[in-house]
């Protein structure tokens, strides 16, 4: 079933990072995770965000 | 009369979505066709059969203090049938008039009704209630459907006898009948028929798979079959189809087919707990967009939107697992999408508890899913008898397990049985969500003593070092 | 003789550092006074108390199953005090048994003597038993020491009767006296005065703080002080001190000396809770370069590491808080800090527990702790009358609160009162230690019905959106 698949594949990210990404429409496999094995964190996300309005890469 | 946001069914799914939806300053009315807030999990469910759970615990506790403690109290309980029963119906009056007040605190409408789909933004209300408005008809902007399940009873079971009860018959508690027979082993059955034989009957059980509770991990199964089976004085029939029932006499005479039991017995009362049955049938869906499974269940997408831009759905009607706790969330979830916050349902884990005793409780994947998708997981067994705490409260029969990602080394699933499995539970769920690895479970400070300490060394026999348990991962120091 | 690594002190804090050393290749060995492996914790703490107040929670719920749900056994419970003793014994065996067993197969040698330092590398073997190596000295390279803690007895209540007792004597059960007074109502002191008020006793309690507890949040011993009280009759004597005892004939003679409450009265049994003292003094410290602090403890580093590169000290002997699950942890870090693994005692949430009925348990920052220190934060609390479990169990006077740090919205703090707190607040350590938010805890899919459940929903009082109450922090939609 459905949730099993992301509970073992996908990217790994807390449900209040997942809300945040999907609040910003950021798709968090394109977020560099600084967790451990690449999870992605909240100050990733923040990073993320500051570093795409420099360049203008984040996807809308 | 027009809503914006009109939830059909009251229950768990369908008051949580209300609530959430008025709090994030929506206007809504809820159509519920019981004269109560609460659904099935409130007034037939979850709620007034753990709180005869608890009464049958404590009795086992009894018993325990007898056999093992030196305490005794002098006989057997004398039971007030009515009274337990009154006391049951307080808890349900006392949840569900909090519901109703919670409900015009937050300006949530109920209308008593029963509510059918014109089209794709119209109800049809029935009901002689004066909470129906003029006219019979209510036309929304966003519904979210949550119309729950009900008991499934086949229809050769379905003999017009009293003797024979569904869940909510066994829940009305009209007597102790001296015998009783349990049709399906599944968590109802074993929560019922528990309850039952605490309060005296002689409970047989009866189940068509080769165990108890399908579907589920059968080390975690195996302390409550025992228990089960102790409390059935060994009438749990696995492997066992029932054929037919028949009433005779003030009694109900089954017959059993094989093929592991056959013959035919007599029970003053039968419950048949063989599942439920999502409520999709004769709500005018064909008028609507919406899609319907060949199970029965309404289709959704994870933000909880059915195919009809108009309608969501939510709870046991939106599929499976039917639990109340998932119905929650997925009402929450539909509230925030309609009021435009950014949800999903995207859940790792769903725990799922049988809150028999012991109770079994788990969340993530489990080792009977592993196996069967092929999925590589290693799994950490911690057993209780090596728990402090667990051998001073004498249940050192329970087992906590974590599956893990040899890969990465995170928990993605967990299993317990004893003694509060199901309060345990929690936090594998959290540690699950937030990606943990072992270590972060491990390295977690657990009060001691506690049960909770077992899932921290379930953890630590993934390193090989769990203080109270010897199983080496590492090669054993070079001795000598 | 020389073994590389030396562990003094058989604790919870000392064996799961002598075992994880083991289980990481080290060659150990312990030197424990006793004849018996287990510490404190085992032989007369954690455990029998935990036995005991099994016993008593049970004899309660009978008491409300008569008072509440029509399920009555006939007059009071025939309490066989020697059985009682017997099976508190038997589980000690067990445990102690096991850790024998666990010591040998993991070839930790067990030395069973009085350790005291020669100088930083010698121990001096006191004892006459087999396992005492000839020269009665050991040498070592690194030696943890984890000496714990014992009661605090001031010399005005140590006068020489048996009939005034350390909680060591409590847990002894010599028999149930009719009168006990309990000095001190610290966790230890409620405990065991619970315990022997459910066996029958009359049990004052004396404490000179202004409330029970003293440290612990207010609205947490709130519950808890009630019950007491009710289990005391009314005789918990608050802002309090206790002047003198004397032997009276066969009862001990108290002066309580104000300010709240004056005169004398007589006892069966007294039992002088106020306190443990750490074990540093005649140890032969003064022969190392270990630092004791003022107040008897050793002085350590986040590594467990003293002043003497050779010694380690873990557990109550190491400082506050003086509970076992954090001598097991600094254990477990001194094994790995000597074995080179990278590991530290950076915990940010030790929790506490008070097993009492209801119990109470915190971790991370308390609201004391907070009002005291400046430290900003929201507190978030959700009473248990809106949980239905609590409601289905009776138990609605509890309640969950989580302090939350309103710049980051994490979770830094727990509170918790009702039964099972102790378990509960695993969940919230882990939510600490994990830096969670408020969204991952309300996010989680917490099991219907449990208490576990009522974490979410304080969670969900942050964002004035919890479900089964009304605390909106939006402004309510505007009305017509
Ligand atoms: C004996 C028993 C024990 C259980 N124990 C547990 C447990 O411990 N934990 C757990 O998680 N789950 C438990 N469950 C399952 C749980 O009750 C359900 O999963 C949960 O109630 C589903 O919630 P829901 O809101 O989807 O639907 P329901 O609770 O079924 O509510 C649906 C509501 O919709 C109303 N309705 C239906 N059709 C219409 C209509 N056309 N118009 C108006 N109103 C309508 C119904 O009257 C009902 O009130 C138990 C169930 C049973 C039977
Ligand atoms: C009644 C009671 C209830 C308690 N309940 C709880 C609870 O529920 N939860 C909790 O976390 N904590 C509880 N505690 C506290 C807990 O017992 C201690 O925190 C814990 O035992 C400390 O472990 P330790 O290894 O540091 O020391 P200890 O357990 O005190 O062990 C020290 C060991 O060192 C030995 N020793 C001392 N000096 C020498 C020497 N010179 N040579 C050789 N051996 C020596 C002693 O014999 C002893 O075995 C309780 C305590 C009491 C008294």
């Amino acid at each position: 079933t459905p949730h099993h698949v992301t509970a073992t594949t996908g990217v790994q990210a807390a449900p209040a990072v997942r809300r945040m990404a999907r609040g910003l429409a950021i798709d968090l496999a394109a977020v560099p995770g600084s967790g451990p094995d690449g999870r992605v964190l909240i100050n990733d996300m923040t990073e993320f965000i500051r570093s795409s309005r420099h360049t203008g890469a984040r996807s809308h | 009369m027009h809503c914006p946001v009109v939830v059909l069914g009251g229950g768990p799914g369908g008051y949580a979505a209300a609530f959430l939806a008025a709090d994030e300053g929506l206007d809504v009315t809820i159509v519920e066709a019981e004269p109560r807030l609460g659904g099935t999990c409130l007034l037939r469910g979850c709620i007034p059969s753990k709180a005869l759970l608890h009464v049958a615990k404590v009795i086992h506790e009894v018993d325990d203090l007898r056999a093992n403690w030196g305490v005794e109290y002098p006989g057997n309980p004398s039971i007030d049938i009515d009274k337990v029963r009154a006391r049951k119906d307080q808890v349900i009056s006392n949840l569900t008039g909090g519901l109703g007040n919670l409900a015009k605190r937050r300006n949530v409408t109920v209308i008593q009704a029963r509510g059918t789909f014109v089209n794709s933004t119209t109800l049809q209300l029935e009901g002689d209630h004066d909470s129906i408005p003029v006219g019979g008809q209510l036309t929304f902007d966003h519904c979210i459907l949550a119309t729950g399940s009900v008991p499934a009873m086949p229809p050769a079971f379905n003999i017009g006898s009293d003797r024979v009860m569904d869940s909510t018959g066994a829940l009305a508690l009209a007597d102790i009948p001296e015998t009783m027979l349990v049709v399906g082993g599944g968590y109802i059955g074993l929560e019922m028929g528990s309850v039952y034989a605490h309060l005296g009957s002689k409970v047989t059980v009866v189940e068509l798979a080769e165990g108890l509770l399908p579907g589920a991990d059968r080390d975690l199964v195996k302390p409550l079959a025992k228990r089960i089976d102790k409390l059935c004085e060994g009438r749990v029939l696995t492997n066992t189809k029932v054929g037919s029932m028949t009433e005779v006499g003030d009694k109900i005479q089954v017959t059993f087919e094989g093929p592991a039991h056959f013959g035919h017995e007599q029970f003053d009362r039968v419950l048949v707990s063989i599942g439920r049955r999502p409520v999709t049938r004769g709500l005018g869906l064909e008028n609507t967009s919406v899609v319907v499974t060949e199970r029965g269940f309404v289709q959704v997408d994870d933000r909880q939107r059915t195919a009809d831009p108009h309608i969501l759905a939510i709870g046991d009607v939106a599929g499976d697992p039917m639990l109340a706790h998932k119905a929650t969330h997925e009402g929450r979830v539909a509230a925030e999408v309609i009021a435009g916050k950014p949800a999903a349902f995207d859940k790792k884990a769903i725990p799922a508890v049988v809150f028999t005793d012991p109770e079994i409780a788990w969340a993530g994947i489990t080792e009977t899913e592993a196996k069967r998708d092929g999925v590589n997981v290693s799994v950490e067994v911690y057993p209780w008898a090596a728990s402090g705490r667990a051998q001073a409260l004498g249940i050192t029969e329970g087992l906590t397990k974590w599956l893990v990602d040899p890969d990465s080394g995170r928990v993605i699933g967990c299993g317990i049985v004893g003694s509060g499995a199901g309060e345990l539970i929690a936090e594998a769920v959290l540690a699950i969500e937030m990606g943990c690895e072992v270590h972060d479970v491990t390295e977690s400070v657990h009060p001691h003593p506690t049960l909770s300490e077992t899932l921290m060394n379930a953890g630590e026999v993934h390193f090989g070092t769990a203080t109270e348990i010897f199983k080496p991962k590492r090669k054993p120091a070079s001795v000598g």
